[in-house]
This record gives C-alpha cells, structure tokens and sequence, in this order.
C-alpha cells in the first residue's frame, strides 16, 4: 500500500515515501527528511513528542500536494509526518516529489515543507533535561495569501 | 444542540482535556463556541488573535454556521515539520 | 564504509547516501535522485549507458562539496554516481545534503546538480529502439565563473 | 617523451581506442598532445572549442606543460546526472 499522504506514529522510511511517487515519466525525486537535532536555541534536545489533528493533518497534505500541483503540472508528491515521541536523529517528516524536470522536484519540496509548517495541525513539544517546551509558530490559514506567496517565494528560484 | 470541540497543544492543556463536549444554542456560530470556551479556562482568551478552527475535520472560519454534532476544533499556532 | 563521494557500476542506493551525510546536529536533509526516464525528446529510451573518468570524476564531486560548503557553512554533501547501464527507472545520481536548516540542504543539494552536469567527467549515451546517440552537454570547465554562477542562481531561492 | 592520452565518448569513438600511448617533444604543452591527435583522427578538430583536459586526473589548462609519463585526458562536453 502506498499512501501518499499518512500522518501516524510509525517510523518513517524515506524510501517508502520515494517508491510512492516514482513514475518511469519522471527523471527527478526530490526528498526531504527533517530530523529530530540534538540541541536547538542552545539546549540539549533528549526528544520530541509530535501532536496532530490527524484527519484534518492528512487533508493539509492533500491541499499542499494540490497547490503544488498548480504550480508545478504533473508534479508527484508524497507527505509522511509523524506523530508521538520522536527520539534525537529520528525523521518527523518525509517529502518526496517527483517530476520530469529537476527545478519543478526541488521546488515542489521546498514548497511543501513550507506549507507544513505553516498550516498543517500538527504541534510539537521539546523535552530537554531540564524542562519541555510546546512550540507554537504559524496561525494554521490555509487561505492566507501572504503566508502561501512566502512559501512560493522560498520554492522557487 | 450538543457539539464536540477537539483541543490541541496549548489549548488543551489550559483546558485540561483534548475533546469536550459542549451545549450551545441553536443557531450558534464557531466563535460562539469559542466564546463559552475563553470564557471558561483561564489564558485560552489570548490565543484569540491567533487561533484558526476546523468544522468536522475540514479548515473552517471563526464565522461559519454551527450543526447539531458537529466536530468543532481550535487550532493554536502550529509547529509541525 | 560510508563513502561520500563514488563512481562506480553498482546499483545505487539513496538510504546509503543519506546516511552518509546523517549528523545529529542536522535537522534537514534533502536527497536527490536523478532517474532514467521511459522517453526523451519524443523518443522511447530502452536504457541509458554512462561512462566517466573515475578518478576525476570523483575529485570533481569533492570540488563542488568544497564550493557548497563555501556558500552554506557546514553543509555535508555527498555524491554518488553510477556507470554502464542504466536501465529505465534506476538511478544515474543521488546527492544528499544535510544541514542544520532546510534552506542550506535544499541549496546545496540542487547546486550540487547544477554543477555535476557542468563539470563532471561523465557522459551518457541513449539507446533508444531504433538506435542511439551520444549526449554532449557543457563544457567542462570548473574554472568558468559564470557556469558557476548560473548554478548559484538555480541553488538559491 | 611517452605521454598516456586518456579519450571519452565522442573522441574516444573518432579515435576508435579510450587510452593511447603517444611520443611527444620534450617541452610539450597539453594543446601539442591535442594537435598530434586532431591531426591524427578525423573529426576530432571540430571539438576543439569545447574541450577540456586534465593531467594525472586533476582538471587542468591546453597551456599546462607535459612531463614524461603523464596521463592526459581531454574531455568533451559531458553530459553527467
């Protein structure tokens, strides 16, 4: 089974979200893989812990592989975001984009790990040794044109 | 009419429960709900300026239309990624 | 072995070259995957064949991690290039490129590319059903500033 | 002085051989090793604008002087990734 888009508390496989959008007509994948660090605004990181509105989650991905489709024709794209504890070097999320055309797979990645943090509901908590933390970063708008301009802005070279 | 209201993050915590199930009059809007909910739990009034909301799993506005059962959910600032 | 930089005739493997470049302090990692394609230019390709100068070919790799690495500090790039056949669908390149942010992985990742295309000893030949034809694409002047920039252009967003 | 003339692609098919073992003058530059081929194998001139060249697998200038025992390579447009 490959879902494009899963939002669960499984490990991700960068290969599993790749082998979901290869296609003999595209010659390029791109993928990203954001990792848990071990330190982050100069503290030791010891984990994690990934909270999501999973329906709503994997239909933000649906939207961001849509918009992205707009702008790159033809483009393949797979989005795969973890939920629960992640350990220090395990993967949150996985992108993969494929396309004929190189510059259309970069761009498309790019695109998506934007429009994830900005709108997908999905929230994370740092734990370091002396304390967590909840982060809180964009207001989830799907519609807000600026946010999606910026987003098409860092895509797109 | 009863609805479920779905909170995430920061909210739940303030909250102290991730899913509640709430009565509000007929005819009542998302902020509304919003409303008895701020209303209730100390600090969630200042996640106002910067909450969004979603109707039955699907992105919605602070303006929409409320129905019996509905699934409301309030969104703090997002941190995915 | 975790080799960074390699030409060879085997398969290639995205996960070997990801892990390559894996680092706990880098939260970001972009790969990419150059394919071949079922057609090009109208015609349907049977397979690809790739020759290269070997050991050329593998200090130009280091050449263009040493020019990322002076663009985006700290980038770890590693490049792996595969030789003789190609059948459609596999791989002919993968880049990975790990960084502490996502925009440093993904510039380096596509100026890697950029440049492979530029400057690399390698060269492809198309079988297609009814014949084939030798690929000639730059020249292969590392020195060329302007070459360089263009690939600057393409990297940065 | 024996030079080793490394060939790839194009000019390895015009010279029908990837490796070739020439005498050149003492004092030979690499664009002398290129003019003794050129000479040699039909077609071959026709890349002298777009070649590049390398000496003992490091890029290098047609102006880079030639020792003995060294391997020259000339590259046509490439055509890698």
């Amino acid at each position: 089974m490959r879902d494009l888009f899963r939002v669960s508390g499984q490990l991700l496989d960068a290969a599993t979200v790749t082998a979901a959008v290869e296609d003999a007509r595209c010659g390029a994948i791109t993928t990203f893989v954001g990792t848990v660090r071990n330190h982050n605004a100069g503290r030791l990181v010891q984990w994690l812990d990934y909270e999501a509105y999973e329906p709503l989650a994997v239909k933000s991905f649906e939207r961001i592989a849509q918009e992205a489709s707009e702008r790159w024709p033809g483009i393949r794209l797979a989005i795969h975001h973890r939920t629960g504890r992640v350990a220090v070097g395990e993967a949150s999320v996985v992108i993969a984009a494929a396309s004929a055309h190189r510059a259309d797979a970069f761009g498309a990645a790019r695109y998506a790990i934007e429009r994830i943090k900005q709108i997908a509901p999905i929230w994370k908590r740092e734990h370091f040794q002396d304390g967590e933390v909840s982060i809180e970063g964009a207001t989830a708008d799907p519609d807000d044109r600026s946010a999606r301009q910026t987003a098409m802005e860092r895509a797109c070279s | 009419m009863l609805v479920t209201v779905k909170l995430f993050a920061g909210l739940r915590e303030l909250a102290g429960a991730g899913e509640l199930r709430l009565n509000v009059a007929e005819g009542s809007h998302v902020s509304d709900v919003w409303r008895v909910l701020a209303d209730r739990h100390a600090g969630m009034a200042a996640y106002a300026p910067s909450i969004s909301c979603a109707v039955n799993a699907d992105y919605s506005r602070m303006t929409a239309a409320v129905q019996d059962g509905d699934e409301i959910a309030f969104l703090p600032p997002v941190s995915g990624g």
